[in-house]
């Protein structure tokens, strides 16, 4: 077993965690913790790894692990609104999907060619689960912050494929990871600051006036 | 020349004697002794010498319908061979063209019914213009079989064919033909069962009641004209019904106005024993002779060698 | 001059952002976009051959693209002055800053030779375009805004996810490491094939919802129904046009790796159906710049089309894209025009705009034919070609769904336009103050002259960078 | 030489209407110097196309590079061009003319001079749509003339019922431009290139060949107006300004005939079944056409219907050349041909004669009701015989013009007849009847239209103070004339229908017989000048025997107090014939129930709305918006649903994989 496929068990894991929380507190710890998780895999990936490597990992870290989730909190706190989650899906129901994604994941990717390096590791079907599991969070939950949360969690599962490549294209890996950064920063910091002024709620289907 | 002279002279003198002929046979039917045959001409000469009343609401179109009423039928007439073997004036697709200078004369005497402003006369001049849409097609319903069964297309040597061959050949057609373009003559003529010239309701009328306001010379002429086609059509018909062909040509002229004696009777006979059909029938009665001679030409095109 | 191309346009950003008045701040825009059009045209004029390795490079299909987007920048520069005299209700400083840096952000995506800098760039274009949607801090613009944010932002992930296993089938492919575009080109043949498929799938996913395909096209009527009309057309015409573009080099990349035939499969389907939903959505659309929208997302998919229907439907494609961009500018802005006489862009509100406003009125008209394929305007060239693409390369049922769609869609647009332009203008909108002058109508005529010039003839330089574009991604020279 | 004056005619005319846009003090001068542009070039162009027509067989050509992919300016003008050019100018010009007082700056100083930009733009778009001889030129020549038309219908686009029209207009016209796309590209797969040019033989007999055809028919059908693509036709006729609806009935829909032709004419061996299929429904388009017509109380659509009904006549024509050009009958071909070419010229200057006297009427009196007008023959005199003429003319009298098309027709069609020689197709002889139908029908619709308009009483008060501008009367007067010698002088015409049906059948062009020696047209010519002047004489004496006439009022059948609204209106006239169709027509009528002794005051109104627009395609569209509004569900707003759709999509696709 690659060490690293523990860690990815743990990012599984969180997956369900999120899926199946009905607080919002909980959702976002879930996303943190799996951030910071996702953070230190490419040092234990990574034969050789370089300083700017090392860099790269504590710098997500402190963003995916603690910057982002408190801001996340602090929105949620500021909003004084109840901390449930009220999905359009239930709880149990999103679980079940959950699994039933993870599942897939694990059967598709055995169907797909892998580097001999690649084979047997947990990365690929990791990737495609967490990836699904932030799409469902994205569709079935209705609060701008969960989805938010959600997104976090489809920018894990997009990190972990990049595993895959960290050494062969690791400019393509840092700058995603980077970049996608600044897009979570961007919606949450300035786009939840000004609907939550607007609308003082961030329920989303507050947002829905712009319709056919 | 003499052809032409001689022509014109039946053209000119013979229909009235037509009208005479008809108003006797009908005079016999009811046990009159009734005019005498040369009445039509009296009265048309009569109407000629009065003077006339001209309503201020008329124009010259008022005028324009008497006068083709009457040019019409007389130019149509020299495509018509009567007697002789020959018209004055023939050449392919001359059929057209008679069957189009009875539009003329309609689409003026119509305009001139209209311009009276009368309510009557343009009822009246509604129904002449509605009844021909649908004598319009049996008329070339008939002249297309004659056509196909003649091999062609003018006039003259249509009706010039050896018929009693063509009666042989494709009788069948020739006497739906012959039934539908009888009803159309009819029907054309204002004759009884389509129109009643003696009563004087004008509700029920169809061409007579255009002419209610000619008076005089206009109106002399609008009956002269009227006697012209009666008398024309009348050839058309007898032309294809008589199988008689004779070599000799006064012979030929002599059963050409036998004939036309005959049809005159025969009218006449029609209109003692037949009394006038509703308005609402009288598309009915079209239609039929549309569908006769539509079947003649039918039958004929399925025959086809 | 790649860099100054970039550099410029940052630069003016900068100082857009330092001058102080609102009133003079957007004459920067101008002076930026004029630079930055005299730059591309001297970059264009010089273009050299494409060189291995470089990371920035003019090639045809950029120039193209690049050629468009500065000249698309230019005329909504010249025109943003006379607009924002109007808003000064309204700070500009984001709004003219932010400009620039989209500019900026576009040209390094036209420039870039590489997957992943690409990617960056398209990454930069919508950060840079989220705050001009959000413009007028009202409750519908913010919706917009998050709306436009949350797909863009999947769409994007996407979009990197399949560089991902782009990159990866071409690591499990062996050979050089490297993600530049000649180099994919290169050594495609050897790609893994599952991984380059589902790559593919994950990029036209992605760049398509930058683009605008049904059914990705959700953001789109929102945004551009909520963003001032200057914003609409930059991003109907040039936003639009540089996502086509980064489809069009990862389409060069699965064509050269022998999967051409697949790729294209899919752009048709996609093509038809984002034609049909935007032809749906068109039909009684009460909203004037959400029926553009729609109306973008319609000549999006015929764009997809004419690449998934090859041969000179690639060129036809390329040259489509130049003259939908052209066109749409003249509606967005035209309607912007409409939208400030009438305060409103409902067709309850809006009507008789010949008579309101007699040259925008003609040019929204106009720009309403000449998008609909009418000659001799533009779009007819293009739209054809790809019509004869279609019936040339046998695929009939293609053809006459496209026709028939047209036809639905000139149908859906005809009404909504015509209930503008025609009719009579209610008592308020005559008394609004609003007038049309030469700087607010002076952008659009130029661009309606440059439709219609495109419509009768097409320069001879411009055909051979089209047909050098079209012939560099199907592996031709 | 004859192409660069064409050319330079269609450039002259395109840009006439560019002075009328001079803003102010210029803005007179303006509007008169662009009608003037117009008639010049109307009259170079008329030059050149008679010279083209006077050259006979050898076409002048013109070809230029031109930068749009497999775009090439090329022109040629042959004596089929030449014989649509001749009615395009002729009509423009004098239209031009007309306009200049009938839609004047005075009157009209919003739209005159957009007016004036968009006619010259249409007659010039026209006239090169008739010399273009590649498909790009062609498009783009076609849509310019066919957006402009646009622009023209809805030149009173204040009025709804003038929008609407405009937007039939707009949608039909674009249809049938997509079709012609279609039809283009196709052709482009069959040639090889964007030439109009003529295709190898065996073409036709092919799927695409037949495709080639039936897109043609179609999309050249819906400008022509053929039944039942005739939808816009009756409402833009009436919309638009009269001389612009002469230029319409009169020219514009013939493009779609010229197009139609133009397409066959480059197959060398059309199957039975093209002609068959264009007859058939010429003799739809004919008889539907007429019978719409007789159900109209506005002048201007009945005008219009008749339009679809001379429409018919020219496909029946045309029909017959093409099934001759099949069978190889060369007598068919030039008598169809021919008639159809012939008809086309003579539909142009009667049916603006037609127009242009509808448009004095309306002008003077205010309404296009034929119900409240009447008497107008005293008032507008010379609008009113300039009627008459074209009312002769259009029913296909002698001794006017339309009888001399339609009796080309007929005798091509009784041509098929004659048992025997050759194959049969006896379909021709049995439409005679139905086209003597078309005329008997016509007849009664032009007796109530020229009755009810112009004779009698007048029945409103516009009609009775109504006058007529003298400006207006000299185009009158000249197509008046026209008719008249064209009727008169069929000879003269002779030359150009062989040339022209020689190029529209260009493989029996050697084996073409004279069109003397198949139909009399000297003898009819005599005929028809003999039976002139007998009318005339007969005429003059009855008018000199009544001109002492006593003056008395029409006897009212004993009726107490007679009205001018008594007088027979339109709609009874019609009541009979409009009956007849009922099945096709299905009039709306809204009658009262009499129930009381004494009834109050009650209305009576009939209608008679277009079967194929209003019972059938608006209805069907609407249903298809509703069933498009259900697919608004898409776009429901939450942007949940939003990302459900883009990660449905990457499934899908993923499983395509």
């Amino acid at each position: 077993m690659h060490p690293a496929d523990l860690l990815l068990v743990l990012v599984l894991l969180m997956n369900f965690l999120a899926l199946g929380a009905s607080g919002m507190r909980v959702c976002i710890r879930a996303a943190a913790l799996q951030g910071a998780v996702l953070s230190v895999l490419p040092l234990l990936v990574h034969r050789d790894p370089g300083w700017n490597a090392l860099a790269m990992a504590a710098g997500a870290a402190a963003l995916k692990g603690v910057l982002i989730p408190g801001l996340l909190t602090k929105a949620m706190r500021d909003v004084h609104v109840a901390h449930e989650i009220e999905p359009y899906v239930g709880f149990v129901p999103s679980l079940f999907l959950g699994a039933f994604g993870t599942a897939l994941a694990l059967l598709f990717a055995g169907r797909l060619p892998l580097a001999p390096e690649h084979v047997g590791t947990l990365i690929v079907p990791a990737s495609l689960a967490t990836l699904f599991s932030g799409f469902l969070l994205l569709t079935t939950r209705r609060k701008a912050i969960v989805q938010v949360v959600g997104y976090l969690i489809l920018e894990n599962g997009v990190f972990v494929f990049g595993l895959v490549l960290i050494e062969a294209m690791p400019f393509l890996v840092e700058v995603g990871v980077l970049l996608d950064l600044l897009v979570a920063i961007f919606i949450m910091g300035i786009v939840l600051n000004h609907i939550r002024r607007e609308f003082s709620s961030l329920d989303t289907e507050r947002l829905a006036d712009l319709k056919e | 020349m003499l052809n032409l002279a001689i022509h014109l002279l039946v053209v000119l003198l013979a229909p009235p004697f037509l009208l005479g002929v008809i108003g006797r046979t009908k005079a016999a039917f009811a046990g009159r002794s009734g005019p005498s045959l040369l009445q039509p001409y009296h009265d048309l000469v009569r109407l000629f010498g009065k003077g006339s009343v001209l309503s201020p609401t008329t124009t010259g179109i008022f005028l324009a319908g008497p006068a083709l009423a009457f040019v019409a039928p007389l130019a149509a007439s020299l495509l018509v061979p009567l007697g002789s073997p020959h018209a004055p004036v023939s050449f392919t697709g001359d059929l057209i063209l008679f069957a189009y200078l009875f539009a003329l004369s309609r689409f003026f005497t119509a305009a001139a019914a209209l311009d009276t402003g009368s309510s009557f006369e343009g009822m009246g001049a509604a129904r002449e213009v509605s009844f021909s849409c649908l004598a319009e097609p049996a008329l070339f319903f008939g002249l297309l079989t004659v056509a196909r069964i003649s091999g062609s297309l003018s006039l003259s040597s249509m009706l010039a064919h050896p018929w009693s061959l063509g009666w042989l050949t494709s009788g069948a057609s020739l006497v739906l033909v012959v039934a539908g373009w009888f009803i159309v003559l009819l029907a054309e003529n204002s004759r009884i069962p389509f129109d009643d010239p003696n009563t004087h309701l004008e509700l029920t009328m169809i061409h007579e009641v255009m002419v209610l306001d000619h008076g005089g010379p206009a109106l002399g002429l609008i009956l002269y004209g009227s006697s012209i086609k009666l008398f024309v059509l009348g050839a058309l018909l007898m032309r294809v019904a008589m199988p008689f062909g004779a070599p000799d040509p006064w012979l030929s002229a002599l059963v050409f106005l036998a004939g036309m004696l005959l049809l005159a009777i025969l009218v006449g006979v029609v209109e003692s024993v037949m009394a006038r059909v509703r308005l609402v029938a009288v598309p009915q009665l079209l239609v039929t002779a549309c569908l006769l001679s539509g079947l003649g030409m039918l039958l004929l095109a399925g025959s086809a060698p | 001059m790649a860099l100054a191309l970039i550099l410029v346009p940052l630069a003016a950003a900068a100082l857009a952002f330092l001058v102080p008045s609102d009133r003079a701040r957007p004459l920067v825009l101008p002076a930026a976009a004029l630079s930055h059009l005299a730059l591309t045209g001297a970059a264009l004029a010089g273009r050299g051959p494409v060189l291995r390795g470089e990371w920035l490079q003019l090639d045809a299909l950029g120039g193209v693209t690049l050629g468009l987007v500065s000249v698309l920048f230019a005329i909504c520069a010249l025109y943003a002055p006379g607009y924002l005299r109007l808003r000064l209700d309204r700070p500009n400083r984001v709004l003219c800053a932010c400009l620039l840096v989209f500019l900026s952000a576009a040209t390094l995506l036209v420039l870039s030779q590489h997957l992943g800098l690409m990617w960056v760039a398209v990454e930069a274009t919508t950060l840079a375009t989220a705050p001009l949607v959000y413009f007028n801090r009202n409750a519908r613009s913010i919706e917009a805004t998050w709306k436009y944010l949350m797909i863009a932002s999947v769409g994007i992930a996407l979009a990197l996810l399949g560089s991902l296993f782009l990159g990866y089938s071409a690591y499990l492919g062996g050979g050089e490491p490297s993600l530049l575009f000649a180099t994919l080109r290169e050594n495609a043949g050897g790609f893994s094939r599952p991984w380059l498929r589902a790559g593919f799938v994950l990029l036209l996913v992605g760049y398509g919802t930058k683009m605008g395909l049904a059914p990705l096209h959700t953001w789109k009527p929102d945004v551009y129904g909520e963003a001032p009309g200057l914003v609409g057309a930059l991003l109907a015409g040039g936003l639009t046009s540089c996502a086509f573009l980064a489809l069009l080099r990862v389409y060069g990349i699965v064509s050269a790796a022998g999967e051409g035939a697949f790729a294209r499969g899919l752009l048709v389907a996609l093509g038809l159906l984002s034609m049909a939903v935007a032809a749906v959505l068109m039909v009684r659309q009460r909203d004037v710049k959400r029926m553009l929208a729609y109306s973008s997302v319609e000549h999006m998919g015929i764009l997809v089309l004419g690449v998934g229907i090859g041969g000179a439907g690639l060129a036809g494609a390329i040259l489509h894209a130049i003259n939908n961009g052209l066109t749409k500018t003249v509606l967005f802005l035209a309607a912007g025009n409409i939208h400030r006489a009438y305060r409103s862009k409902s067709l309850d509100d809006v009507t008789g705009a010949l008579v309101r406003l007699p040259l925008s009125g003609a040019l929204f008209l106009a720009g309403f034919l000449a998008i609909t394929g009418s000659p001799p305007f533009g779009p007819f060239v293009s739209l054809f070609a790809i019509l004869n693409a279609a019936v040339s390369s046998g695929r009939f049922a293609v053809a006459a769904l496209y026709v028939g769609l047209l036809a639905v869609v000139f149908l859906g647009m005809g009404a909504t336009v015509l209930a503008v332009v025609q009719g009579r203008p209610s008592r308020e909108a005559l008394d609004s103050p609003y007038q049309d002058n030469i700087r607010k109508t002076g952008p659009i005529l130029l661009t309606m002259a440059l439709v219609l010039l495109l419509g009768l003839w097409i320069p001879e330089p411009l055909r051979k960078l089209i047909a050098g574009a079209a012939g560099g991604l199907e592996g031709r020279p | 030489m004859r192409v660069a004056l064409v050319l330079a005619a269609a450039g002259l005319a395109g840009l006439s209407g560019l002075p009328a846009l001079l803003p102010g003090p210029l803005r007179k001068r303006g509007a008169h110097s662009a009608t003037v542009l117009a008639v010049a070039a109307s009259a170079l162009g008329l030059g050149g196309a008679a010279l083209a027509l006077a050259a006979g067989r050898a076409p002048a050509k013109l070809v230029l590079p031109w930068g749009v992919p497999g775009g090439l300016f090329a022109a040629e003008v042959d004596s089929l061009s030449a014989v649509f050019l001749i009615p395009l100018f002729l009509v423009s010009g004098l239209g031009a003319l007309f306009g200049e007082s009938y839609w004047s700056l005075r009157e009209h100083p919003e739209s005159a001079p957009r007016l004036r930009l968009f006619y010259g733009a249409m007659t010039g778009a026209m006239a090169l749509v008739l010399v273009a001889r590649n498909a790009f030129l062609f498009l783009t020549a076609w849509e310019v003339m066919a957006l402009a038309a646009f622009f023209l219908v809805t030149t009173e686009s204040h009025e709804r019922r003038v929008r609407e029209a405009g937007w039939h207009y707009l949608v039909a016209t674009h249809a049938g431009t997509l079709l012609l796309f279609g039809l283009f590209a196709l052709l482009r797969t069959a040639q090889g290139s964007f030439e109009i040019a003529r295709l190898p033989s065996g073409v036709a007999a092919s799927p695409t060949g037949s495709a080639i055809f039936f897109l043609a028919l179609v999309g050249f059908g819906l400008k022509a107006g053929l039944m039942p693509l005739h939808i816009w036709l009756p409402g833009a006729h009436a919309a638009a300004p009269s001389h612009v609806s002469a230029l319409m009935s009169g020219v514009l829909i013939k493009m779609g005939i010229y197009g139609l032709l133009r397409i066959t004419t480059l197959f060398p061996d059309p199957p039975l079944l093209w002609g068959a299929v264009l007859f058939a429904m010429g003799v739809a388009s004919a008889v539907l056409g007429v019978a719409f017509a007789l159900g109209q109380h506005d002048l201007k659509r009945l005008l219009a219907y008749h339009s679809v009904e001379n429409v018919g006549i020219i496909a029946m024509a045309l029909g017959l050349g093409l099934v001759g050009r099949s069978l190889r009958q060369p007598a068919w071909v030039l008598l169809g041909f021919g008639g159809g070419l012939l008809h086309v010229v003579n539909h142009g200057l009667f049916k603006s004669l037609l127009f242009y006297s509808a448009g004095s009427v309306i002008h003077a009196a205010g309404t296009r009701e034929m119900d409240r007008l009447g008497g107008l023959l005293k008032r507008l005199p010379a609008t009113g015989l300039g009627f008459l003429v074209g009312a002769v003319a259009i029913c296909g009298l002698p001794p006017l013009n339309g009888f001399v098309s339609e009796f080309l027709l007929y005798v091509g069609l009784l041509s098929t007849l004659p048992a025997g020689a050759g194959p049969g197709w006896i379909w021709g002889a049995f439409a005679v009847p139905l086209l003597a139908l078309v005329g008997a029908l016509a007849l009664a619709c032009f007796v109530k239209a020229f009755g009810s308009v112009f004779l009698g009483q007048p029945r409103t008060e516009g009609a009775i103070s109504a006058h007529e501008s003298a400006l207006i009367v000299v185009p009158m007067a000249l197509l008046a004339l026209l008719c008249a010698g064209i009727g008169l002088f069929p000879v003269a015409v002779v030359p150009f229908l062989e040339r022209a049906a020689a190029v529209a059948a260009p493989e029996l062009a050697s084996s073409l017989p004279r069109l003397p020696a198949l139909a009399p047209l000297r003898a009819l010519g005599l005929f028809a000048l003999g039976l002139t002047a007998f009318s005339a004489g007969v005429g003059l004496v009855l008018f000199r025997m009544t001109r002492q006439a006593r003056r008395s009022a029409t006897w009212d059948c004993g009726y107490a107090a007679p009205t001018p609204r008594m007088q027979y209106t339109s709609s009874s006239f019609a009541s009979w014939t409009v009956g007849f169709f009922r099945w096709a027509l299905l009039p709306r009528a809204k009658a009262p129930v009499i129930t009381r002794l004494f009834p109050p005051s009650e209305r009576y109104e009939s209608h008679v709305p277009d079967t194929v627009l209003d019972r059938f395609l608006v209805p069907s569209l609407q249903i298809g918006a509703r069933l498009a509004s259900w697919g608004r569900y898409l776009q429901r707003g939450l942007v949940q649903i939003y990302i459900f759709y883009i990660m449905l999509t990457v499934v899908i696709l993923l499983f395509l994989v």
